[in-house]
């Protein structure tokens, strides 16, 4: 019953996934494929919480927490080379 | 007051640790004491990013006080989203309007641009002393003070007491 | 027992849903700036209720999931907030249907030569 | 079987993205692309269960090479102007 209904969430997040795949490739600016990346990111998070469930390993909850990390600061970095250089 | 910075960076730091490592252990327990003591000690003697937090009761109580009315809002928030982005002629009429604060704070108006940015509509931009650019996308009224009753009164109120 | 593994999973369902809402206002929005809106507010809540509803059906994985929740709950709408800034300042256009704009008194600035950060492709 | 699929789906993004980060005009665009591929490459290492290489893919794939990327594409637009 509970794996049942989580496969349905498995594709609604694919799903989100191939949504924002589209919008990366057909984004009209560069501001466009960053928050593309950005809701990537996100959504990936939430990938890897239903994965960490069906293998029942608690250390992948750890990688979406690096992930998460190193991603908030490549987004800040990005945003800070557009409004005046690094 | 340098102190109260160090003990809410301790107290902080050492939660972190303790929840990430989701275990009670003699070795464990003591390495967080001490790495995050130090730290706190290293990092947080010069920095003033805590010193108008109001740590009595009353500040506590207003804090999960405004806990409850930021995830109320939230939820709220979403549904608006969810109804704006089904809805097949798309209803959106968006601006940017300009709204004022009283916090006088670094971290409440971080805590309140935050807020906004997750609160029904609408997204902080820039911050300028004490004015807000707001993306709003539902403009109702572009006035400066009728905006910020909108979007701003209902959090200054819980704000004003934790942050000053 | 049984009961709570199950409603761990209709929470995460509901988060699931909302993610893909996110990413329909993705798509369909006109501009940058109601992009980030849409985007952000559904994936925030979104993310933070399929982490729920798996520290639901995990009971014991609780310290773990409530740090995820606190940290996409807090530099979420940073990212946005930096992004939408930038986006501003670099004169990405608004679309038609906008009513006011307060913040295009500011001097426009000058993109440099080389850089073609507005309009590509 | 659920595995298979999700890995086939994700394999075909990263190639996907691959393709953007070769033909793509503007070079900012080139390196989030190549940043998007260390990220799924990431899901996909933690699939064939190999934590370890998960975590430093995510760390040094997408997060180190994207910030050292723009550090010189910054120093390199100074120079030029």
């Amino acid at each position: 019953m509970v794996n049942i209904i989580l496969y349905t969430a498995l594709g609604f997040v694919a799903l989100a996934l191939i949504l924002t795949i589209i919008r990366f490739l057909i984004g009209k600016s560069v501001v466009d494929r960053v928050i593309a990346f950005d809701i990537m990111t996100v959504t990936s998070i939430a990938l890897i919480g239903i994965i960490s469930h069906f293998t029942d390993r608690v250390i992948y909850l750890d990688i979406s927490i690096v992930y998460g990390l190193l991603s908030f600061i490549s987004v800040i970095v990005i945003a800070k080379y557009f409004e005046k250089g690094l | 007051m340098k102190f109260k910075n160090i003990i809410l960076s301790f107290i902080l730091l050492f939660v972190t640790w303790m929840l990430l490592n989701n275990k009670f252990d003699i070795q464990i327990v003591g390495v967080g004491l001490v790495v995050s003591l130090f730290v706190s000690f290293a990092v947080c003697s010069k920095c003033e990013i805590f010193s108008k937090v109001n740590v009595s009761p009353k500040g506590i109580i207003y804090f999960f006080l405004y806990f409850f009315v930021f995830m109320g809002e939230l939820i709220k928030s979403n549904l608006d989203v969810a109804r704006r982005v089904i809805a097949p002629s798309l209803p959106i009429n968006p601006g940017i309007v300009e709204v004022e604060t009283q916090l006088k704070t670094k971290i409440g108006r971080l805590v309140l641009a935050n807020s906004i940015t997750l609160t029904p509509g609408t997204l902080s931009m820039d911050i300028k002393d004490d004015k807000i650019f707001v993306h709003w996308i539902n403009v109702t009224d572009a006035d400066k003070e009728n905006a910020t009753k909108e979007i701003v009164a209902k959090f200054e109120k819980y704000l004003k007491v934790i942050y000053g | 027992m049984e009961y709570i593994e199950i409603i761990g999973a209709v929470v995460t369902l509901i988060g699931t849903i909302f993610l893909f809402l996110g990413s329909l206002g993705l798509i369909r929005m006109p501009d940058v700036f109601n992009r980030i809106q849409t985007g952000t507010k559904a994936t925030t809540l979104g993310t933070m209720l399929t982490l729920l509803g798996i520290g639901l059906i995990h009971l014991d994985w609780a310290g773990k999931i409530i740090v995820l929740i606190i940290f996409v709950l807090v530099t979420n709408p940073v990212s946005s907030h930096v992004l939408a800034r930038a986006a501003h300042y670099i004169g990405i256009p608004l679309t038609s249907k906008t009513v006011v704009d307060k913040m295009a008194q500011k001097p426009a600035i000058t993109v440099k030569k080389g850089d073609k950060l507005k309009e590509e492709d | 079987m659920i595995y298979t699929i999700i890995a086939i789906f994700l394999s075909v993004t990263i190639l996907i993205m691959a393709i953007t980060a070769i033909y793509s005009k503007s070079l900012v665009v080139a390196v989030i692309s190549a940043g998007a591929v260390g990220l799924f490459a990431s899901v996909v290492y933690l699939l064939l269960a190999a934590p370890d290489v998960a975590m430093t893919e995510a760390a040094i794939g997408s997060g180190l090479s994207t910030i050292i990327f723009f550090y010189v594409i910054n120093k390199i637009r100074q120079n030029n102007a």
